[in-house]
């Protein structure tokens, strides 16, 4: 194994780490601030991939210029989703955990029917776009630049959401509502207001990131599978109740999965990733970085 | 007030025992195999989620890798068999014993996680383990192991074309799991789990080991799906990794207990009779269109059901749920 | 008497820079009824925690019915004899009272029938029989005390720890109150109370013990302790001084 | 300012308070009191909002209250101390309080009462960056009613605010109250530490299995023979 | 006599596979109008209406979801036979469903023809009911080792290959048969490289095979895979000498379209070429049936899928019967020469396991748009490019 394998494994598993960091940031905000399970994170992550493609399709929109279109549209469809099921989801006063689950996995069987029925279960790729398979090289080591751009993007967005969560009241109203929802009424905050626009902006920060993997990856209505378990684990390796946190995991998972792949055969993969969550929550339960 | 309880738990035992004489008879009368199919189905997923509903319902430990001792059990009894001849039934016990450990030796460090750390864990072991059989070429790897079915025989539990035998099998342990539950609820076990789950550390005030109750659980829990694995193993008579012990099972395991009434006697047994059949028709007879209109369906009931009876189906059914409402 | 049922031996306890028990060394005889008063945030929820185990003393030991105790779990602890009650509330929310109550019983019997008729007892005690089988989460607060309370007999302990258990009572309830933990000491329990409440505190104890600020202010007999000037200013206020 | 009228609210069926009526007009101290499970949370919480009454009005500056979701009553003026406080256990003091004076974010002096929170509880503003499940319990019951000050109320209501406070503050407390009353807000009041509180009191309320048993002036209440033996145990 | 002929068909309708469930049955139901209907082709059956010897029944095809579980798999069979009551099977895509259906065929003594699986442990079961009219994995690598012999003797430098290959039966059993072929027949193999299907991610692999840099790259992957391979390939600079790929999803429409454009030169095996259209005319015919229905031409699989009911017809049509044992004597018996298929086939016959061991694979190679068949020389009809690009 030369030198050169192995700081092109890590870069490529540090741009690696960084979008699954962006594909988290959304599941870092509903799940792991917010507390509410969602399991149908892969499939937001699907839809906004299909919008992007269809933006692409339909008004040869460029998947860049369409990340703000389709964050806007991932915003209202998850507020949405928030007022029709998941409200009443984290309103059961029985097993809310489970309900938020099977609710949520029922809502994501219907999303992939959904995209089944209408989109036909074809493959789908955005052929050609400003970036798309386009490589920077430095010293040898290969960058591709939708993934450095995505790298960037998952910064920004953590960078924003952090600031968010930590700077502003509806941040905290935010946390608050985690906390009790019963009780924020006593300080006259409307909890499905905050809630709905919690999941907007989770739903919109996956649309996101789905613009930007639609750019170097295929579509097809099961493609969030490959990519929620990844979520979950890093949400909750970087630790729940941290934005940070979810961040490093990012990271963290990308560097260990490449790493992985240098030690042990590459479909063993996953198991560097998953050895390591349990790793680090057998040694500390909370997480990395978390505050609950 | 003491009698009343003891009614009612004597009403359950009632109960169980003529759906259970009742269910016995059904396949004299209803030979079609599609059907019988389904009723084994039934059966197993009943009694894989009444096995589900100790750990996870009662003791509140929600596990989504419970699919691992399904695999494990499937995979004892496959291998053992091909490899070494050993009876489909030894299988089985070795199966149920290896997860009970297994299930001890993960509970040592994964009992301290809580909430959605613990369930997260639960999901990636079962998946490491799913990974490894993936990989374990003396295993069949991903070839899966294709049991030869050579004829009938009680013997080596193996069946051509009847069902029945599968059928009472499964309801013997849909039976079993039932019953097993229904003692466990009203001894120590029972309310300690309960009580573990609602608020460990008043249990721990009270006397509760609170780690050892855990453990309890994972193990009884652990072996019954072991079992149930090695069944659906001779059932389908070819295992790979990704048909046992796909995280799929995992969520299908809990399923019909949330449905049904998670941490309840009945909910698990009536969620499996409401959802199986209905999976099972809707890929039947709305699945072969490639349209995913059987997604739509299928997800859209779970959606509605888990809303719209949060406290899962059974409420409806049990008078001593109301009595406790009063 | 003989030896004290329960003696913590200069017992600590920090969280991060704050110090909520510093050697605190108090002792329970048997048979006693002892209150455990002072401000709010004196350290006495800590103290009770410390002795029932939830968590183990920075420093310091304890000891109970002769013998060390500081490294034993909770539930160890529970099953020598010492029940507690916590001051935010703990029930089982999705269980029965009675089930509530069973729970304790089970430290003493495996045989659910025993379990059952002694939860009964207690409930009937507790004067919480008519609300047997409601669902923990629909009593009211004053009712999940007494839940707490009973729970904490059932499981048949010689030292029961009673942290405000008769706050939110009017004057006439508090007195039924203050006869009950008397009759709980008439069957053979000791009772180490934590109360701000000097109506109740006064006429029950036998002995009152005052923390300020982590450590031992002042202890001994009710009517000496609140005439203490130290007790007057640090927590009875001016009312008090008149009122004792 | 407050008018409740013939207000009955049930749980599931069970009738926990019926017809109750009360006043309490601006500047008011108004006290509340009754036996255990007498319903006296039941009326506070159906005037907040947290329980939707089965019949009856409930009207605040004479704009009817009742039926509106509970943040918009707490945006109208009224904060409500709950019995069981419920603050937010992981969040800070600092973050609970802040969270007071959500409806105010983005104005420069929302957090003008926190001068009289601090005054009041000084060991708030000692303990700022505590999580509030780490409190004691006395400290929680500081937190819960220097939160409800924070939204900046009309009419304070407080569910037992004496409970688990020790003896020396409990005057305090009392004397707070006036003080806060004085302050401009009108104040309704549950209290089983009746004595204390008929002393602050303008007015009182008897309540008894969901009814009210008698009602007037906090002076002729505290001498009322009824009264003093039944409930003060004199 | 029977008015109707009922066959099932099994194949994935939902889930990650559903699109070749989806495309199969447009594929099929070509091949049922072309049966059931009047046709001018030199096929089975393709002239008149229905099965002549059963009076002109027409078949109905009736289809069942697995779902990729054998569990499903089986009681779907189960379901097709003793209620829709058919008299023969067709599938599965997934070879671990196939080993399900095939033993309920069994036990049900109705005929399993395995259209389009191509894990050679199928067919060696001993299975009675067992037929499989298409090539398998062995012989696939056969012929590209053949292959790679024939261009060595030309003087293409093929010393050492790179495996690349997925974890589930289809990539584990094509890299056994290569890495077998490979020993026997002296070539090195530079690297084995087996990742997990649907990765969300493959630069660490590429990287290795990078770093092996083999004479060929010899992928077994699905769509997504390969999709996801050829790209990360790209941003990883790797530019392999050349691609011999094992079909699946290096035949599929969608894999070109997304990356075609850095496919120019890829050789993938194949059992089926359009350029066949060429010699025999009707393939581009029927091609353009298909195509009528899916939007998509034939390839490797819908095409087998294609074979497969006909095989099948034609044998029932022999057998003057729908019943299983004597359909299953009729396929003993079968004998198609390789003019009336689509396929570049010798013929079809099937030897006592039920393979069909004269269904000669091609490899085909990618070049300006479109296949062209490269070898074996009696089917090509142009030389290979060689390196690719
Ligand atoms: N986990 C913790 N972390 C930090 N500080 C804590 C923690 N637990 C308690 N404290 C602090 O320790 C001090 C003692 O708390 P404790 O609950 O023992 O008081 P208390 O005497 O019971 O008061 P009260 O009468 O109000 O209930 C308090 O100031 C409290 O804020
Ligand atoms: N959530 C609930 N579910 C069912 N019944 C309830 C509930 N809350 C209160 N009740 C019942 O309503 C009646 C009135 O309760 P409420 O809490 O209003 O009394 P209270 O006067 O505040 O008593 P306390 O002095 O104990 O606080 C009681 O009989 C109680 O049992
Ligand atoms: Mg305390
Ligand atoms: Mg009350």
């Amino acid at each position: 194994m030369t030198a050169e394998t192995i700081i092109q494994s890590l870069a490529s598993g540090l741009l690696m780490g960084l979008l699954y960091g962006l594909i988290a940031v959304g599941l870092a905000l509903i799940f792991g601030l917010m507390d509410v399970v969602n399991f149908a994170h892969g499939e937001f992550l699907m839809i906004a991939m299909y919008a992007t493609f269809f933006l692409f399709v339909f008004f040869a929109i460029d998947p860049l210029l369409a990340a703000p279109l389709v964050a806007a549209a991932l915003f209202v469809f998850g507020a949405v989703v928030y007022l029709l099921i998941v409200r009443f989801a984290v309103r059961a006063k029985a097993n809310a955990g489970m309900v938020q689950i099977f609710s949520t996995f029922g809502l994501a069987i219907v999303m992939r029917g959904l995209a089944q029925y209408f989109f036909t279960p074809d493959y789908r790729s955005v052929t050609h776009s400003w970036l798309g398979g386009k490589t920077v090289s430095v010293a040898g080591i290969f960058l591709p630049v939708p993934q450095l751009v995505g790298a960037l993007v998952a910064i920004a967005a953590f960078g924003a959401l952090y600031l968010f969560i930590n700077r502003t009241d509806f941040g905290r109203a935010l946390e608050a509502t985690r906390e009790d929802a019963g009780a924020v009424a006593l300080v006259g905050i409307d909890k499905n207001k905050v809630f709905a626009l919690g999941w907007g902006l989770g739903a919109a920060l996956v649309g996101l990131s789905g613009a930007v993997m639609a750019i170097f990856f295929y579509i097809y209505p099961d493609v969030g599978a490959s990519f929620a378990l990844i979520a979950y684990v890093t949400v909750a390796l970087g630790g729940f109740g941290s934005v940070f946190g979810a961040f490093a995991g990012g990271i963290i998972v990308g560097l260990v999965e490449a790493t992985t792949a240098l030690l042990l055969p590459p479909s063993l993969k996953a198991v560097g990733i998953y050895a390591v969550y349990l790793l680090v929550v057998f040694i500390r339960p909370r997480g990395l970085f978390g505050s609950m | 007030m003491d009698t009343s309880f003891a009614r009612s738990r004597r009403r359950d035992l009632i109960v169980a025992f003529c759906l259970a004489a009742t269910a016995a008879v059904v396949p004299l009368f209803v030979k079609d195999v599609y059907v019988q199919n389904i009723m084994v189905l039934t059966l197993m997923w009943g009694a894989l989620s009444q096995s589900w509903n100790i750990l996870s319902g009662y003791c509140g430990q929600i596990s989504l890798g419970h699919a691992m001792y399904f695999g494990i059990g499937a995979y004892t009894t496959a291998l053992l068999f091909t490899k070494f001849g050993v009876l489909p039934w030894f299988g089985m016990l070795g199966g149920g014993i290896i997860s009970a450990v297994l299930a001890m030796a993960l509970g040592y460090p994964c009992f301290r996680l809580r909430g959605h750390y613990f369930v997260i864990a639960t999901i990636v072991i079962a998946e490491i383990v799913l990974l490894l059989f993936h990989n374990w070429d003396w295993a069949g790897a991903a070839m899966g192991i294709d049991i030869p079915v050579r004829g009938d025989s009680w013997l080596k539990f193996q069946f051509t074309r009847s069902k029945l035998p599968y059928f009472y099998f499964a309801l013997a342990l849909a039976c079993v799991a039932w019953f097993v539950t229904w003692w466990l609820e009203d001894s120590k076990w029972g309310y300690w789990w309960r009580a573990v789950k609602d608020n460990p550390d008043a249990a721990e005030s009270l006397g509760v080991v609170v780690f050892n109750s855990k453990m309890g659980a994972a193990a009884v829990s652990a072996f019954l799906v072991a079992v149930g694995g090695s069944f659906y193993g001779q059932f389908v008579s070819y295992i790979d990794p990704e048909s046992v012990m796909g995280f799929q099972f995992s969520l299908l395991m809990a399923l019909p207990a949330v449905l049904g009434g998670i941490g309840t006697l009945w909910g698990p047994l009536l969620g499996a009779v409401i959802l199986i059949p209905l999976t099972e028709l809707t890929r039947s007879f709305i699945g072969g269109s490639g349209r995913g209109v059987d997604l739509i369906v299928y997800g859209g009931l779970i959606i509605a059901i888990s809303l719209a009876r949060p406290q899962g189906l059974v409420g409806l059914f049990s008078p001593r749920r109301k009595e406790a409402a009063r | 008497m003989t030896t004290p049922l329960l003696e913590t031996r200069g017992v600590w306890q920090r969280f991060g820079g704050l110090i909520a028990n510093s050697d605190v060394s108090i002792s329970v005889g048997r048979g006693e009824i002892v209150g455990l008063i002072g401000p709010n945030g004196a350290g006495k929820s800590t103290l009770f925690n410390l002795i029932a185990g939830v968590l183990p003393p920075t420093q310091g030991s304890i000891i109970f019915d002769g013998e060390d105790v500081t490294a034993l779990p909770a539930a160890e602890r529970c099953q020598r004899g010492i029940g507690r009650t916590f001051q935010v509330v703990k029930s089982f929310e999705t269980m029965t009272v009675i089930d509530n109550v069973i729970v304790g019983a089970l430290v003493r019997t495996t045989v659910m029938r025993n379990a059952r008729r002694k939860a009964h007892e207690v409930l009937e005690f507790c004067g919480l029989g008519p609300r047997a089988n409601v669902l923990a989460s629909d009593l009211v607060p004053s009712e999940k005390r007494r839940l707490e309370v009973a729970r904490a007999l059932a499981t048949e302990p010689k030292l029961l720890l009673l942290d405000e258990v008769l706050t939110g009572l009017t004057p006439v309830e508090a007195k039924t109150g203050v006869e009950l933990v008397r009759k709980v000491r008439d069957t053979g329990v000791t009772v180490l109370m934590v109360e701000h409440v000097m109506e109740i505190v006064m006429p029950l104890v036998d002995r009152a013990v005052v923390l300020d600020l982590g450590k031992v202010l002042v202890e001994g007999k009710p009517a000496d302790v609140v005439r203490d000037p130290k007790v007057i200013t640090a927590y009875l206020g001016d009312r008090h001084a008149v009122g004792a | 300012m407050l008018s409740v009228h013939e207000v009955t609210t049930a749980y599931q069926g069970l009738v926990a308070i019926s017809a109750v009526s009360i006043e309490v007009a601006k500047g008011e101290i108004v006290c509340v009191a009754g036996a255990n499970g007498a319903g006296k949370s039941t009326l506070l919480k159906s005037i907040a909002g947290a329980e939707r009454p089965r019949s009856g009005t409930v009207s605040f500056d004479g704009m009817r209250i009742d039926g509106m979701a509970q943040h918009v009553i707490t945006s109208r003026g009224i904060a409500y101390v709950p019995e069981n406080r419920r603050l937010f256990p992981r969040l800070s003091v600092r973050d609970n309080l802040r969270l007071g004076s959500y409806l105010y974010r983005g104005e420069v002096n929302r957090e003008e009462p926190l001068d009289l929170v601090f005054k009041l509880f000084p060991r708030l503003q000692e303990r700022l960056e505590q999580r509030a499940e780490t409190l004691s319990g006395g400290e929680q019951q500081m937190l819960a009613i220097g939160r409800a000050l924070m939204t900046r109320p009309r009419l304070l209501m407080l569910d037992e605010p004496s409970q688990g406070i020790m003896p020396k503050l409990v005057d305090e407390i009392f004397q707070a109250v006036k003080r806060i009353r004085d302050a401009g807000m009108t104040v309704l009041i549950v209290e089983q530490r009746m004595s204390e509180c008929l002393e602050i009191a303008d007015r009182a309320y008897i309540l008894q299995t969901g009814r009210v048993l008698m009602q007037g002036s906090a002076a002729e209440i505290s001498v009322n023979p009824d009264v003093r033996k039944a409930y003060l145990g004199l | 006599q029977t008015s109707e002929v009922v066959i099932g068909v099994i194949y994935p309708f939902s889930g990650a596979s559903a699109q070749m469930g989806v495309d199969a049955q447009k594929s099929f139901e070509t091949a049922l109008d072309i049966i059931n209907k009047n046709h001018d082709f030199d096929l089975p059956l393709a002239k008149g209406e229905g099965l002549p010897s059963l009076g002109g029944a027409k078949i109905r095809l009736v289809f069942a979801d697995h779902q990729a579980d054998p569990q499903k798999g089986r009681a779907e069979t189960e379901r097709l036979i003793t209620q829709e009551k058919v008299c023969a099977v067709i599938g599965t895509y997934q070879s671990s469903v196939a080993v399900t259906v095939s033993q309920i065929c069994e036990r049900y003594q109705i005929p399993f023809i395995s259209a389009d699986n191509s894990s050679p442990s199928l067919h060696k079961r001993g299975l009675k009911f067992y037929f499989r009219a298409a090539p398998h994995d062995e012989m696939f690598s056969a012929a590209m080792f053949n292959f790679f012999d024939a261009m060595k003797k030309k003087g293409a430098k093929i010393d050492t290959l790179s495996l690349f290959h997925e974890d589930t039966i289809f990539g584990t059993d094509s890299a056994n048969t290569q890495l077998k072929l490979a020993a026997d027949r002296g070539y090195k193999i530079a690297t084995d490289i087996k990742y997990r299907s649907n990765s969300p991610s493959l630069s660490a692999e590429v990287q290795q095979l990078k770093t092996a840099n083999a004479d060929v790259l010899m992928p077994s992957s699905y769509t997504t895979d390969g999709i996801l391979l050829v790209k990360t390939m790209a941003e990883l600079g790797y530019k392999p000498n050349a691609i011999v790929a094992q079909n699946a999803g290096f035949s599929e429409k969608a894999l070109y379209d997304a990356v075609g454009d850095k496919l120019e030169g890829v050789i993938s095996r194949g059992s089926f070429s359009l350029d066949l259209a060429a010699k025999r005319p009707m393939v581009g015919k029927i091609n353009a049936m298909f195509k009528e229905k899916s939007g998509k031409d034939f390839n490797d699989l819908t095409s087998r899928q294609f074979m497969g009911l006909l095989v099948m017809a034609e044998a029932i049509n022999r057998a003057k019967s729908t019943d299983g044992e004597k359909i299953r004597e009729a396929l003993v018996a079968t004998d198609i020469p390789g003019e009336q298929t689509i396929m570049p086939w010798k013929r079809v016959k099937f030897d006592e396991m039920g393979q069909n061991n004269d269904a000669d694979p091609v490899l085909l190679q990618y070049i300006g748009g479109k296949f062209v068949t490269i070898f074996p020389p009696q089917a090509a009809i142009a030389e290979a490019v060689w390196p690719m690009k």
